[in-house]
């Protein structure tokens, strides 16, 4: 018989080795699946001719046995939503839902990229100039802040509607998903900025928006975990009424929560606008939705009180394989969207399924 | 109807002049609160002073639970003051009960299913290794041998008290609610059915701990359908009828068959009687 | 005069040159008022639009039309309350049975993708690329003009209209969007196939390929880059050697023609009833003649 | 004092006259306010010179005061995603949300639309022709049943996973919004499909969605007002694990609520593609998240549980009037987004607040 | 471990011997259940026959509703077997254990809040007036009406049975899941913890109703930590202790104080130590 728990009083047999695996290791094990899945069509699809997807035996281009230019992308590409899914993750582990990211990231996108504007392109006055020379060639400090001040003045208009005004989040930020839209076609009307400083340029070159969203997921990793915040949004998504009653400010507390995520927003629409060299109102669409599916097959839970940083990131990975693993098998667009569809309830499935199995056998 | 209410005030505060109890500490003049049509508690008076231990009694659905989240500011109420401590006050809120001095047990108990028992009992206030406003820094060491501590004073078995409450039975979770209220100082402790779920050596040991809170002289109200518990532990009991008090009992001037007869309506204190 | 807009999608850079276009002139005219909608890509909002204009008692209708197979039930409800339409941009399903108080201004999509595919074929000829390896990026699948472009591709090589022999590597949409793009072409890339040109159905994915290319350290000289619509940022990255063709869409002047058609049908004044505004190539050999225009 | 009660036994004093009025009610309000609204906006703005949105003074030109012609366009444009919306409500009370509607009637209208082609238009063979003459000038019966079986059998794959695979119904239809999505655009490859029958055009023609809606909208109403499937929906809605614990057949009856969801959009696609006589892969973008508003606008409680027909219908009205009332006054369509946004944000904040006053009032 | 379990089972079905009893309803054998690392239930060996009424009782946490919960497929159990009217049984939910005979109060008590009384009340089994397979119509009024008389039976009052049970208090709640479940005939009623928050009276009233399945030769299962309440009503008593039973008593042959002892651990049955 297993020895007793350090962790508890009296009772029952405690078999500590017996604990169940953390949630994270289902996301990890859906990603190996997922790239095995990959490497294994490699070599059995026909017209692939027995490539690999991560791997690049051949010619050691970079020196190492790993396709580097693809494990860069696949990272790269989700380094930006996955930004966002940070602050959305702790939006879905408070209880509520962020439906308002994407619209924020093109509503401050255009408005950043309005004060990142250098004056002079190939030599001749900026084309898409928005404002008069006093707003060219501004250090990046001013559109930076602009930028982060936008989005924790939505975020707190979020906060307090859902805090104050007690709207379901789903309608607060549905409606603040429509202002925000309105707000980036008002902007220049329809216009796209472009031409930044080079200075501005730098934020999103390059493997810099990796670097962004690792180092923000650490950040946010350990304010979750290590944190009278983090404890305070799990115990508000888990029983709001008890952590009222328990005495937690829950209103001040949401207002900080919706603040963050949309900080977060706003600078992923910086690095953005910043990688892309332009700002237009459409950009960011859709953004809402796979931060949200990232979190959500990373294993937090949409009804509140269950995730973590770890499993956002593991999810966001699973999306970055799935992409560029699509472009590596060549599959069609509309296969993709297909294989998409499935691939994320299929990640989930398993993650269930896994749950269940270890509840049942322990 | 608020005029016959006054009238009552003294004589609700009558059986308590002992001159070995001290100031009041509570006071409720013509509390009042209806839920739509539903008039859950009706002009209550009711006075305690500190170190007195009051139970209240009375059917299901009389209204106790509702007294005291009237109390406690969980709710708003629709009429009547609330006295606490010298001046009169409006909680919006229990986390302002709370930091005016007032720990509840609430009936529903309050607990985050997803949390662990540590994270629950210092739900709200926390142990802080390094201060940083909302970012403070969290001592789960010490919140967890506080924790064993508290616990083992409630006498309940818990086999990992790392696991979510959501995993515990019945008895647990009441437990782990009673650990939290014992775990900190205050001015006036408030338990709704403390013991309902627990088993009969638990209830020993909350009974203890309310024993204890006697002994350091800091008052109670105690909320139980057990009629050998309240006998045991106050010196006095409240007795609800259909929303209103309808009887203000010393412990020592009654007895069991006499609660229930003013429980079940057989019978009315005089002075209570042109509300009822 | 009253003239109720509704355009396809407002978030689309070149028809925000179009519509930009259409306000401006008028509000340079006396007793002109536009009010512009976004039918917001749906087909149905367009035509509750149109009926909405009518409700209002507007004096004539443009439509930008999200779908240029749905025209027939929009030219019905604007014929039934007997209010003038125009579309414009692009070209109606029912061109030919129009009803006499309406008319069209638009652009043959058949043209676009097949100057710019003729074009680069050209270029890769010059270059003795031959037999050639390209990538084609599409706009989104749902859109016509994406689908339409797409398609001149396939009929050029088909027609031997293209000076070299080309070979398809993969053709992928990006949906119009810079940014999408850069990630496709970044997945190319790490495939490491050998390729020699990109062509793609508008400008900002063009945009999108010679960044994602750039930052893998291609030299842009080596592969030929064909893009629509010669945005201004197009023509900057054409100034800068990295786009090597673009196809310049008048925007302004199916703009004005929308207006002016809809204007002079308000007032009962004659029309012709089919406007076509070509597409005009541009390569850095033209590109003064455009650099003030889109 | 007020009399006793009719339905309860002994215990407390309780005042019948009291009781609140039904949340229908707020939504009615947010109506008429808003119809007020844009009447005084009418009377105010200088361009406007006095006009009424409703009202036709004037010239009799229907022979009513009414502007008959705005008031059908304002019901009109709502019927459609009124008809999806109906379904959605249904989906929220059983605790889930529907995120595949919308694409779902971009490929059903797609599919349907192949089963109702007419062989010549204009004497000249159909120009859209997706299938061979076999497929041409069909009953009108075919479209149907295929569009509503293809409904049924997306609803049923949506609940399969939400209720066995315990799928968060969320992720499950965003799954099924993307493959949705990929059917629309793989059918024809992008391609439209026009030219119906005289017979399938006639199901959308004129005022036809509208009378659909009220017939459906009365249907969905008795049933989940009267029936057994009513209360099961709102039991599952307002505690899952006690419907499950009370011996319902939780998981069936999930199927059900998502078929029935599905087959309803899927009708809606065909109203929809039989008014514009076309199908485009695009059609019904943002219907979902439109659909879902209506129901919360109406008193739908996203945490399920709560909310009913007559309230969606109201909230359906609520758009209705807004959009036709932006086209009233002219507002730009930058400030339409921002003013619809708004007005969704005050709509529900409305109701929030008499909620509340209510409750503490009594 | 699972050898000794097999001889305990004629052990544990000993005192139940009575001639004046039926056949057995209802065994269970090395019933087991785990959760993850806990131990909630280690081979519990239980016999029930028809007309018996049993009570179990154990400390808080001792694994008296797991107990519940696997017979009643609320879960899937680790291990053993369940043998239900003669048949071994696989239950695999609640329905399915409702079906064959059994009706259950459930701790946690399965009520939907934002459903009113005789909603709850007939849930899952609603009186249709038209047959219409799930469409079928239901008939509100007569659901009311015996809502109305199934709730008289329990003495709880309710000012307004149409408000939903969010609205209700504790003791309240409690009454409507027992009426419900004494409205159905069954084969076995199973009860766990059903007087916990209820009032004087209302205790009363309930025993009742369980007196009255006694006379009606209905078996039945109690959990409860009421002592008084267990001496008056049951023919035995099993007790449980850290997730195994640990004796089994007839009434008789037991008082207050002995059961006590068996449940605090100062005294195991022999045929029960070496599980233990
Ligand atoms: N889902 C679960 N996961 C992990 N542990 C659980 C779970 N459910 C119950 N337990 C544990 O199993 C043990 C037995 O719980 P159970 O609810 O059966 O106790 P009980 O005897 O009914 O107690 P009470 O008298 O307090 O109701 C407890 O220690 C509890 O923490
Ligand atoms: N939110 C509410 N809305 C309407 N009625 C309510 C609400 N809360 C409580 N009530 C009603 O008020 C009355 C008093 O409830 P309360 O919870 O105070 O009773 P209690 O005395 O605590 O009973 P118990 O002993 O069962 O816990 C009950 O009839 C209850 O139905
Ligand atoms: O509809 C969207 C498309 O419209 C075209 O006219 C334009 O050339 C493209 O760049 C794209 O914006
Ligand atoms: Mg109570
Ligand atoms: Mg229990």
């Amino acid at each position: 018989m297993a020895d007793q728990a350090s962790h508890g009083i009296g009772g029952l047999t405690f078999d500590k080795s017996k604990r169940a695996l953390p949630n994270e290791f289902n996301v990890f094990l859906a990603l190996v699946l997922i790239i095995l899945l990959f490497e294994a069509l490699g070599q059995i699809l026909p017209y692939m001719n027995g490539q690999s997807m991560l791997f690049d035996f051949n010619e050691a281009r970079d020196g190492t046995i790993l396709n580097m230019a693809r494990i860069k992308i696949i990272i790269l590409q989700v380094a930006i939503i996955g930004i966002i899914s940070l602050g959305v993750t702790q939006v879905i582990i408070s209880g509520g839902i962020d439906l308002s990211s994407g619209p924020l990231v093109g509503a401050t996108a255009m408005i950043v990229m309005s004060f990142a504007q250098t004056e002079l392109v190939n030599g001749n006055p900026n084309p898409k100039a928005v404002f008069g020379l006093w707003a060219m060639d501004l250090p990046v400090i001013v559109p930076l802040i602009v930028g982060l001040l936008f989005g924790a003045l939505i975020g707190s208009i979020n906060g307090f509607f859902i805090a104050f005004a007690r709207i379901p989040p789903f309608i607060a930020t549905l409606g603040m998903f429509l202002i925000c839209r309105g707000i980036s076609q008002w902007w220049t009307k329809g216009q796209p900025v472009s031409f930044p400083t080079p200075e501005y340029a730098w934020i999103g070159t390059g493997m810099m928006p990796v670097v962004w969203f690792i180092g923000l997921a650490i950040l946010l990793h350990l304010i979750m975990r290590y944190t009278v915040y983090g404890k305070h949004t799990y115990a508000i998504g888990s029983n709001e009424e008890a952590a009222r009653m328990s005495g937690i400010n829950v209103r001040r507390h949401k207002i900080l929560v919706y603040m963050i995520a949309s900080m977060l927003a706003a600078f992923a629409a910086i690095v953005l606008s910043s990688k892309n060299l332009t700002a237009q109102a459409g950009m960011g669409q859709f953004y809402e939705l796979y931060a949200i599916a990232m979190a959500v097959i990373g294993g937090v839970s949409l009804t509140g009180g269950r995730g973590s940083i770890i499993g956002t990131v593991l999810g966001a990975m699973v999306f970055g394989v799935i992409q560029s693993g699509f472009t590596f098998v060549k599959l069609d667009a509309f296969y993709q969207l297909m294989a998409m569809g499935a691939i994320i309830i299929g990640a989930v499935v398993l993650d269930q399924w896994r749950q269940q199995r270890a509840a049942a056998k322990a | 109807m608020a005029s016959d209410m006054q009238t009552n005030i003294s004589g609700a505060s009558a059986p308590n002049s002992d001159a070995a109890l001290g100031d009041i500490i509570l006071e409720t003049r013509d509390l009042t609160k209806h839920y739509g049509g539903v008039h859950a508690l009706e002009g209550a008076n009711f006075t305690l002073r500190k170190g007195e231990h009051v139970a209240i009694m009375g059917d299901n659905g009389a209204g106790k639970s509702t007294f005291v989240r009237q109390i406690t500011g969980v709710e708003q109420r629709t009429r009547g003051e609330i006295i606490f401590d010298g001046k009169p006050v409006h909680f919006a809120g229990p986390l302002e009960a709370r930091n005016a001095g007032i720990e509840t047990v609430f009936q529903t108990l309050a607990l985050a299913d997803q949390l662990d028992v540590p994270d629950n009992l210092f739900l709200g206030r926390e142990i802080i290794k390094w201060k940083l406003g909302p970012f403070s820094v969290l001592d789960y060491k010490a919140m967890r041998q506080r924790t064993l501590d508290a616990l083992e004073k409630t006498g309940v078995k818990i086999p990992n008290i790392r696991g979510t409450i959501e995993r515990m039975s019945g008895g647990q979770r009441q437990c782990v609610a009673i650990a939290r209220t014992a775990t900190f100082h205050s001015k006036l402790t408030i338990m709704d059915e403390p013991t309902a779920a627990l088993g009969v050596q638990e209830t020993a040991q909350v009974e203890n701990i309310v024993r204890t809170l006697k002994e350091a002289g800091e008052p109670l109200i105690l909320v139980s359908h057990n009629m050998r518990q309240v006998m045991d532990l106050v010196d006095r009991i409240v007795v609800f009828r259909r929303g209103r008090i309808c009887a203000n009992l010393k412990k020592e001037e009654t007895n069991g068959e006499d609660v229930v007869a003013y429980i079940t309506g057989a019978k009315t204190q005089p002075e209570y009687e042109e509300a009822a | 005069e009253t003239i109720g807009v509704s355009m396809a999608l407002f978030d689309d850079n070149f028809l925000t040159v179009l519509r930009n276009g259409i306000q401006e002139l008028a509000e340079g005219m006396d007793d002109v008022e536009v009010q512009i909608e976004d039918a917001q890509n749906d087909v149905a909002r367009q035509l509750d639009q149109i009926n909405n204009f009518v409700a209002s008692g507007v004096d004539a209708i443009i439509v930008n039309p999200v779908d240029t197979s749905a025209t027939e039930a929009m030219t019905a409800a604007a014929e039934a309350a007997g209010v003038p339409l125009v579309y414009v941009n692009r070209e109606p399903i029912n061109v030919d049975t129009l009803p006499d108080n309406q008319a069209f201004v638009a652009s043959d999509e058949r043209e676009s993708g097949t100057l710019e595919t003729i074009e680069i074929c050209d270029i890769l000829a010059a270059n003795g690329t031959d037999p050639a390896r390209v990538y084609v990026m599409m706009g989104e699948l749902s859109n016509q003009a994406a689908v339409q472009r797409t398609q001149d591709i396939d009929d050029v090589i088909a027609n031997g209209q293209c000076a070299v022999q080309i070979e398809e590597i993969d053709r992928q949409t990006a949906n119009w969007s810079r940014e999408q793009a850069t990630s496709l072409m970044t997945n190319w890339l790490s495939s490491g196939q050998q390729f020699d040109a990109v062509i793609a159905n508008n400008d900002e994915m063009a945009i999108g390929a010679i960044q994602a290319m750039k930052a893998a350290g291609i030299s842009m000289d080596d592969v030929v880059v064909g893009g629509i619509d010669a945005t201004q940022d197009a023509l900057s990255a054409m100034q800068a050697g990295e786009l090597d063709v673009t196809v310049f869409q008048n925007a302004a002047g199916q703009g004005s023609g929308a207006l002016d058609a809809a204007l002079k049908l308000a007032r009962g004044e004659e029309v012709d009833q089919k406007v076509y505004i070509p597409f005009e190539l541009v390569t850095p050999a033209n590109i003064d003649d455009y650099l003030a225009k889109n």
